[in-house]
């Protein structure tokens, strides 16, 4: 059987909250493939970090999961079907990255510690034996001198090189899929190009699959195959990064892009997309962009599905059509 | 105007009713500060008047009691109940005087130090450090004997010895919200001093100060009482439920009630507040108030929540 | 970190100096000590003898001189209560006190960890609110109400353990857990807060991404970072029961403390005692704060000793 | 009236780590060394480097939240180096500040009417309630908010319409400096847009200067006329926009700007990055010489020895390396 | 057998000779003799001595003293040892607090080994109740050994150990001159609080508790009273504006029910006072006079006839030391008020009382004060209350100091039985005291054991025993 690794069916996620329900995923639809780079993106508060968080088994208190399931390699682990126990499939084959490197780390725990703890968890490594895999990790990740930094502790390690550990610790036990919570928005750009680099080599040479979820265009241009856009809680667009940079096909994918600053080329104004997402406690049923949207008209007060359009997915009924005046990029 | 305010309250009311417990105490504690406010009117009997001849009758339902004592009579005669009633005044008067002036104080120097910065803050705060060394109760004993007890004599202790936790707090606060945005902002547009402190500073000391203040009154009824115990506190002809039970104590053998009533009271007022304090710690911080809602809602809903099932567990693995 | 001790301990000397100083300006220019310290029938040679003895009868700045010299030889007189060196009577009641405190706040400190834990990990739950109002009412309670009724249930009626005193263990119980009751309560929800707050924390949603189980996230992560305020606040209570806070325990059940030693002192105007107190008392908090310091550095390895 | 509306000679800032006392050494760190720079009016000088760098400090000393422990700020021809008390308050009218964070920078217990009055009152630019409602109303169609926004609180507004209620404030004094530290940085891409055009918009029609910090070297670059960047401290290029990104000198900047990714797939996959190893420079003790020179590929013993001076390369173009137009 | 004895404060010193502690005496009532005793009953009769003194001459008291008696580390004791605890406690470098009791002692020089001359600054009639109060000690033991914290006596018990704050132990001394005691051990235990004094006695822990309230008699399982040593009264300022009145004064003292105060503040637990404050026991005591009636009526009478009907007066008094004084006070002002008197009643700080009661300022028209006589001579009472001189006096009547001053050198019994007995009168007369009651002292007891205790408030092991 060839299950895809990881397909997100339908997930439904709500938080409640005093002033109402939050609607923050409304349907999100995922396939990825073994050895694969997603990347995700959308503006703040479109749901990004709840998909993230849904697939490693994160949501929590006032969250719920409210209707559809995550497929494992076939075997459902949230949602209908799932069982209690997932045994080695958080934390072993299925890791994730945090966006904050100052705050992810136990701050009272040395390094050595918190990456042996995943090996003595998951792979019943004795003590000495995880330490040593510990060094070697580090060293994988570029941190020199492992011996000595195991015994140290998170805050004797700057931004970037906490960020390597936690590459280092999500990569332990040889996981097939690391989930990436936008790793570099808090390191400086030099610094960021250092990570970046770093997930291109661990991926070619472990044949990982990464979920990378960013506000930069620009890293899931250079880093990723597939993109996915989020919107208000749906997923608007996805394909292949070339098809979607080239010729991005909802609206919103197009102002996007079109909004972007280019190092290169000087444009006389920025595209702005005026207004703001739909608030999530009462979401439109129709599509959520419309409010904002130059092409939209009554048609598109009706759902909205992902459809096929060229070798992506779209959900608008105008795919294709220009939204904004001026030339496309 | 007044629709709002009422649907304001209703809303709070709402909240807190979600809380039983809250609200069963915020109708204590108003239950007992109207008592302490209309003593002369509801008390059956002047607080002092002894009748040596009824001493020590036991409360009504006993089979000694009379309706004429409903709760008993004291040591000399006097009516508990009448005595309960005047204590609550007392009580509560040398609790809210004395929170509010250490309250004053502490607030005043918190809200120096953490303005001023530097050296005065540091001197400051060494001056809360010696106040802290210093042996409190020993302090409050200490004063006590040399200037002699009583009631002011009480506030003018009890203050003394509570004015640090204040200025700790209110300096912490105001130091952090020096650093915030929207005061540095309002210093550049050229804001005044005392206008960025009133204006932009102040306003967020009073959810934390006043929770401070509530929890920090129960303190002060405790102590109040713990000093009369001690036989430094409230003095006779003056009544206070700590002076109660204080004298009550030798009597805990055969008349029950001198203690037992006087010690409730101070458990009902202190158990209310802190009851009601809990509740208003957790609604003044918006991420536990969410949080709160959200349990309860689960609750509500009888199932388990869904993350709770999903929590993975990897004890036996 | 010498250095750190150093500064503290420079800085603490200054504060114990300033503390004593009060308590010799308190008694020496509110009341009158000669009166206080005699027997009611003493006569006015008497008294004026006395006063000459002790050094009372100088001008103020000379006494001042005097008390100065004294407390940098670390003389404090004798007690005129006991007649013997006031020092002798606070270290002969110091480790009473202490062993009062130890065991309440100990027994307090082992009760709570577990019982905040647990309350932390369903907030609302079952064992939260019993938790929580039981707590609450243990800090409602005056101490010496829950004393004299531990006594009457304990002593009295079940005659499980003796009502007073000090000497052996079994004394110790019912004081001990009287004293334990409202830090109990206080570290409880302290714990319960800071660890609610902790497991907010990204480094927990971490620690469940990487598949640990609550319980040991609980056990191995949060529970280390609850450590350093829970320090400070037992520190903080450990402080406060030894400035006096006792007080109403020892007198209930008779322990002979240190409290009831001070409210002798005050009471019988016992001026050297009561200076030998306030000064042996705040050198320790001082010291006892400068050991948090250092115990909560070692547990934290960010805190920066300054 | 003088052409720079503000002039920086040879700035230098020190934070007092901890105040000296009794056995202890006063520690400070040197956050920003030696920095010169001018705005002319109606300029935009956009000001980047990595974080830490001392951008915000610069921008503090400015505007003198921070007392500067060397050099000269010289603003619209007045040396301000040690102005205080009432006549700083005054000059505060002249230049204004856009923070970062749109969220925390107004006050969340006020109406947004008042926020924006509130430096009018202070400096009793406006008679009474009905005249400062009307000039806020005229600053709200300035920065494009709805006129109902004046009686609602900060938040019931997105990040962009808080950040314009902000501008709007700073606007409210008719300054002719404002500071934008890193305005946009906290707002996403589409909203991001909306408040930069705004920015673009009211400098030409006001003829204000900017100081525009920024860690986004494509914001910066649309926006800017020149362009400095810092690192660690000290200012190691200073140069028109144009040339900055066409031909940067430093190793620094070429280094910087090759690590920023272009949303662009073809050409992202196939740029040449530099990637420079190491870290940012711990200001507690800074390296000898050239701050850069550990991480920088072209160091050479005089690097390691000598600061390399911010001088002249050609036509407006300023940079501080030994290693000539490399 | 063995006992328990709980008393309230834990002896400061176990130096016989220093303080004037309850703690102290408790304990060393039981190590330490003098060369006096008394009986149950109060009568004076030979201790360390071997008879009652002689009275040589007006200044020179001749004791014969006991032969074979030795102190407990094996020391005889002889006229050496009587002179030495003489000197020391009269050396004004011990500043002795019992000096209030031997004041008058100028000396005491051994005439042979067994016999002592004790001399006088003045004629001073009360030297033997005086000798009741002064422990002999043995000088070797207070020259170089710790006095302080291990006692010498040779009393019918030992210091076995005291371990200080939690209890001491004394045992029985099997070569006392007087026959071994019949409790072999008693273990002495500090409770300051009364409730936990009574529920130790409740649960079983103590044998002998001190300081019972009268409430409780009802409540322990076995008790015993005495009539005490102090007696409360109102000391009234005759030179006051309103209580200057004579009139006055009758009136205050027949508006109170002191049967009604017996019966419910002391359920019955002591006595009026018999028109006088002296203690009944005392030498001095005037057994002709009656107590005052209460009359409310004949009282509001005598204030209408003196014109002062609501006058103002203050009553001062303190709280917290002697037995239900607050009560007392209290309830005095009640009746007071009662006859229609504007009575303010201050409850003093101790030392602010102390100052009321002993300072120079002007007196109180009332202030209270419970007076104890542990000399069991008048002159205690005389001297400090009723001359003008006194520390407490609210009098200034000349021809009564003249009385007392004149009856306190007088050396032939009768005649200062006489003496006492018609100041006594006099001040009866005129109304210059408000004596209410003499209380009684009363002990809790477990119920194996038998005890009658005494009126000097002496706790003498040796007269219990444990029924069993
Ligand atoms: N604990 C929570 N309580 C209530 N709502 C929440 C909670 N967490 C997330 N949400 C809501 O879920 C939605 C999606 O949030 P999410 O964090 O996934 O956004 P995001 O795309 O990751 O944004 P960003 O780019 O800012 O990280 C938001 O509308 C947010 O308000
Ligand atoms: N209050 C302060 N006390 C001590 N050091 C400080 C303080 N503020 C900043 N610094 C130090 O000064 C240096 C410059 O800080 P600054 O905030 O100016 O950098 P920045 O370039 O604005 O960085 P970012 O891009 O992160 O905002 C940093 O090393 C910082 O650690
Ligand atoms: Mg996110
Ligand atoms: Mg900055
Ligand atoms: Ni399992």
């Amino acid at each position: 059987m060839s299950h895809p690794l990881l397909q997100v069916d339908n997930l439904e996620v709500a938080f409640d909250t005093r002033d109402g329900t939050v609607h923050a995923l409304r349907g999100v639809n995922l396939t990825l493939a073994r050895g694969e780079t997603l990347g995700i993106v959308g503006e703040s508060g479109s749901g990004k970090s709840v998909t993230a968080q849904a697939i490693m088994g994160l949501i929590d208190v006032p969250g719920r999961v409210t209707g559809g399931t995550i497929y494992w390699k076939g075997q459902p682990i949230i949602g209908a079907g799932a069982a209690r126990h997932q045994h080695g499939v958080w934390g072993k084959d299925m890791t994730m990255v945090f966006q904050n490197p100052m705050t992810s780390l136990n701050p009272l725990m040395t390094i050595g510690a918190q990456i042996g703890e995943v090996l003595q968890l998951h792979l019943g490594m004795t003590t000495e034996q995880a330490q040593a895999r510990a060094a070697e990790l580090l060293s994988a990740v570029g941190i020199s001198g492992a011996q000595r930094r195991l015994g140290q502790f998170p805050h004797e390690f700057s931004g970037g090189m906490r960020q390597r550990v936690m590459i280092a610790m999500s990569i332990a036990c040889n996981p097939d899929l690391v989930v990436a919570d936008e790793p570099t928005t808090a390191l400086d750009v030099t610094i960021q190009a250092q990570i970046l680099e770093l997930l291109a080599a661990l991926q070619d040479r472990m044949g990982l699959s990464i979920i990378l979820i960013t506000h930069d265009l620009g890293i899931v241009a250079g880093l990723c195959h597939k993109v996915a856009v989020m919107y208000a809680g749906q997923i608007i667009e996805a394909g292949l990064v070339d098809d979607i940079f080239g010729a991005p096909a909802h609206p919103y994918t197009q102002g996007l892009i079109r909004s972007t600053p280019q190092l290169d080329v000087d444009e006389d104004r920025l595209v702005s997309i005026e207004g703001t997402p739909p608030g999530l406690r009462n979401p439109p049923q129709g599509c959520a962009f419309l409010a904002r949207c130059p092409l939209g008209d009554d048609g598109c007060r009706a759902p909205q599905t992902l459809r096929p359009h060229g070798n992506g997915m779209v959900a608008c009924r105008k795919a294709g059509q220009p939204a904004w005046e001026g030339e496309q990029v | 105007m007044a629709a709002a305010l009422f649907t304001r309250f209703k809303a709070f009311w709402l909240e807190l009713w979600a809380d039983k417990m809250a609200a069963f105490g915020l109708i204590v504690i108003v239950l007992i500060l109207l008592t302490a406010l209309f003593a002369p009117l509801l008390a059956p009997y002047d607080a002092s008047a002894q009748a040596l001849t009824s001493r020590l009758t036991p409360p009504v339902w006993h089979e000694r009691g009379s309706w004429a004592h409903i709760l008993g009579t004291d040591n000399l005669g006097r009516d508990v109940l009448s005595r309960l009633i005047w204590g609550a005044r007392a009580t509560l008067m040398i609790g809210i005087l004395a929170s509010l002036i250490a309250a004053t104080l502490g607030t005043c120097i918190g809200l120096w130090a953490g303005y001023a910065g530097g050296r005065t803050d540091s001197v400051l705060m060494r001056l809360v450090d010696i106040q802290v060394s210093f042996p409190g109760i020993l302090l409050i004993l200490l004063i006590v004997g040399v200037i002699g007890p009583g009631v002011w004599t009480l506030v003018i202790v009890l203050s003394i010895t509570n004015w640090m936790v204040y200025a700790r707090l209110v300096r912490g606060i105001v130091s952090a919200t020096r650093q915030t945005p929207y005061v540095e902002a309002a210093e550049v547009i050229g804001c005044k001093p005392a206008r960025v402190i009133f204006k932009h500073i102040l306003p967020n000391l009073v959810s934390p100060l006043l929770t401070l203040l509530i929890l920090e009154f129960t303190n002060i009824v405790l102590a109040e009482a713990a000093v009369s115990f001690l036989g430094f506190g409230v003095q006779p002809p003056a009544t206070s439920w700590g002076l109660d039970v204080a004298s009550g104590r030798d009597y805990l053998f055969i008349a029950w009630w001198l203690v037992t009533f006087p010690g409730l009271a101070i458990v009902a007022t202190v158990l209310s507040i802190n009851l009601f304090a809990n509740w208003l710690r957790v609604t003044t911080n918006p991420e536990e108030r969410e949080k709160r809602f959200a349990r309860s809602l689960t609750a509500r809903r009888c199932k388990i929540a869904p993350s709770a099932t999903k929590t993975p567990t990897k004890d036996s693995a | 970190m010498l250095d750190f001790i150093l500064r503290r301990l420079l800085q603490g000397v200054l504060v114990v100096f300033g503390v004593t100083t009060a308590v010799f300006l308190a008694t020496r220019t509110f009341g009158d000590p000669v009166a206080l310290m005699l027997p009611l029938s003493a006569t006015a040679e008497q008294r004026a003898a006395f006063a000459a003895q002790l050094g009372l009868d100088q001008p103020l700045p000379t006494q001042f001189a005097r008390f100065c010299w004294d407390i940098l030889t670390l003389n404090f007189g004798d007690s005129t209560w006991q007649r013997r060196a006031a020092v002798d009577v606070v270290f002969e009641r110091l480790p009473f006190s202490l062993m009062l405190i130890s065991a309440g706040l100990g027994v307090a400190i082992i009760l709570s960890v577990p019982l905040g834990a647990i309350a932390a990990l369903r907030p609302g739950g079952v064992v939260d609110r019993l938790t929580t109002s039981v707590g609450l009412l243990g800090l409602a309670m005056p101490q010496f109400w829950v004393g004299l009724m531990a006594i009457m249930v304990f002593a009295v009626w079940l005659k499980w353990l003796p009502t007073s005193g000090a000497g052996s263990v079994w004394h110790l119980v019912l004081p001990a857990a009287t004293m334990a009751l409202a830090p109990l309560a206080r570290f409880t929800m302290m714990v319960r807060a800071n660890m609610i707050e902790e497991l907010n924390k990204p480094y927990v949603k971490t620690a469940r991404a990487k598949g640990l189980s609550l319980p040991r996230i609980l056990r191995i992560h949060t529970l280390r970072n609850i450590l350093v305020p829970f320090i400070s606040i037992a520190g903080w209570e450990f402080i406060t029961a030894l400035s006096g806070y006792t007080v109403v325990i020892e007198t209930v059940f008779a322990w002979p403390g240190l409290g009831n030693t001070a409210v002798q002192a005050i009471k019988r105007g016992d001026l050297f005692l009561m200076q030998a107190i306030v000064f042996i008392i705040a050198g320790l908090i001082v010291v006892i704060s400068i050991l948090l310091d250092i115990i909560a550095k070692s547990v934290d390895p960010r805190i920066e000793l300054n | 009236m003088s052409d720079t509306t503000l002039s920086v000679a040879g700035l230098s800032i020190d934070y007092q780590l901890s105040a000296g006392g009794f056995l202890r050494k006063k520690r400070s760190v040197n956050a920003v060394t030696d920095v010169s720079f001018d705005i002319a009016p109606g300029e935009t000088l956009g000001l980047v480097g990595e974080s830490g760098s001392g951008k915000t400090t610069v921008g503090r000393a400015i505007l003198r939240r921070l007392p500067s422990s060397d050099g000269r700020i010289i603003f619209e021809g007045r040396d301000i180096t040690h102005t205080s008390g009432e006549a700083l308050r005054k000059l505060r009218a002249r230049m204004q500040i856009v923070l970062q964070d749109p969220y925390t920078s107004l006050n969340p217990r006020m109406k947004i009417g008042d926020i924006v009055a509130e430096p009018l009152i202070v400096h009793g630019l406006v008679a009474g309630p009905d005249e400062a409602r009307s000039v806020v109303q005229d600053l709200m169609d300035k920065v494009g908010m709805p006129r109902d926004a004046v009686d609602r609180f900060a938040h019931s507004f997105s990040g962009g319409q808080r950040q314009r209620i902000g501008i709007a404030r700073a606007l409210a004094l008719k300054p002719s400096l404002i500071v934008a530290d890193e305005p946009v940085s906290a707002l996403d891409v589409s909203v991001r847009a909306q408040v930069v055009n705004l920015m673009q918009d009211l400098q030409r029609e006001l003829g204000i200067s900017f100081l525009f910090i920024a860690h986004d070297l494509a914001i910066v670059r649309h926006i800017s006329h020149r362009v400095a960047i810092m690192y660690a401290g000290r200012i190691v290029e200073i140069a028109p926009r144009a040339d900055i990104y066409s031909r940067p000198i430093h190793p620094y900047t070429k280094a910087l700007l090759s690590a920023v990714p272009v949303a662009n797939p073809a050409v992202q996959r196939t740029r040449r990055r530099i990637v420079h190893p190491g870290e940012s420079v711990d200001l507690a003790n800074p390296p000898s010489g050239c701050r850069f020179h550990p991480r920088c590929p072209l160091a050479s013993e005089k690097c390691r020895i000598q600061a390399p001076p911010l001088v002249r390369k050609d036509g407006d173009r300023f940079a501080a390396c030994w290693n000539d137009g490399l | 057998q063995s006992i328990a004895i709980a008393i309230g404060s834990e002896p400061s010193t176990l130096d016989p000779q220093l303080r004037d502690d309850g703690g102290e005496r408790m304990v060393n009532d039981n190590i330490y003799e003098a060369l006096l005793a008394r009986t149950p009953e109060g009568e004076l009769v030979p201790g360390l001595a071997a008879a009652l003194p002689e009275q040589l001459d007006a200044l020179t008291w001749q004791f014969k003293l006991r032969d074979g008696v030795t102190f407990h580390n094996g020391a005889p004791f002889n006229a050496a040892a009587v002179v030495a605890s003489v000197a020391r406690v009269i050396d004004p470098a011990n500043n002795s607090e019992q000096m209030a009791y031997f004041g008058t002692i100028a000396g005491a020089e051994a005439v042979d080994d067994l016999t002592v001359n004790i001399t006088t600054t003045g004629p001073d009639p009360i030297l033997p109740s005086r000798m009741y109060w002064m422990k002999m000690i043995e000088p070797g033991h207070a020259a170089t050994g710790d006095i302080a914290s291990e006692a010498v006596g040779t009393g019918p018990y030992k210091l076995q150990s005291w371990s200080r704050g939690t209890d001491l132990v004394l045992v029985a001394n099997a070569d006392y001159w007087g026959g071994a005691p019949e409790i072999d051990e008693a273990t002495y235990r500090f409770v300051a609080e009364p409730g936990t004094r009574l529920s130790g006695l409740m649960a079983g822990e103590f044998d002998v508790v001190t300081a019972l309230m009268p409430e409780f008699t009802s409540a322990v399982p076995k008790f015993a009273a005495v009539a005490g040593l102090e007696t409360s009264v109102f000391v009234v300022g005759t030179d006051n504006e309103v209580t200057g009145n004579p009139l006055v004064r009758e009136a205050l003292n027949l508006a109170i029910d002191r049967q009604a105060m017996v019966d419910s503040l002391f359920m019955g637990y002591a006595q009026i006072a018999k028109g006088s404050h002296i203690n009944p026991a005392a030498f001095g005591f005037n057994t002709a006079l009656d107590s005052y009636p209460y009359d409310p009526d004949r009282a509001r009478a005598l204030l209408a006839e003196a014109g002062m009907e609501g006058a103002p007066i203050t009553v001062v008094g303190e709280s917290g030391r002697w037995l239900k004084d607050r009560e007392q006070i209290e309830a005095v002002a009640a009746y007071w008020a009662e006859i229609g008197l504007n009575v303010t009643t201050d409850i003093q700080e101790f030392s602010v009382y102390l100052d009321s009661l002993m300072g120079s300022g002007p007196r109180p028209d009332a202030i209270f004060i419970a007076n104890s006589n542990e000399l069991l001579d008048a002159d205690r009472e005389m001297s400090f209350i009723y001359h003008m001189d006194g520390a407490a006096a609210s009098n200034s009547d000349a021809e009564m100091a003249a009385m007392i001053d004149a009856a306190r050198v007088e050396t032939d019994v009768e005649k200062r039985q006489a003496m006492y007995g018609e100041i006594q009168q006099h001040a009866h007369d005129l109304n210059y005291t408000v004596p209410l009651f003499n209380l009684q002292d009363i002990y809790g007891m477990s119920t194996r054991m038998e005890w009658q205790p005494r009126s000097d408030a002496k706790l003498i092991i040796a007269e219990m025993t444990v029924s069993e």
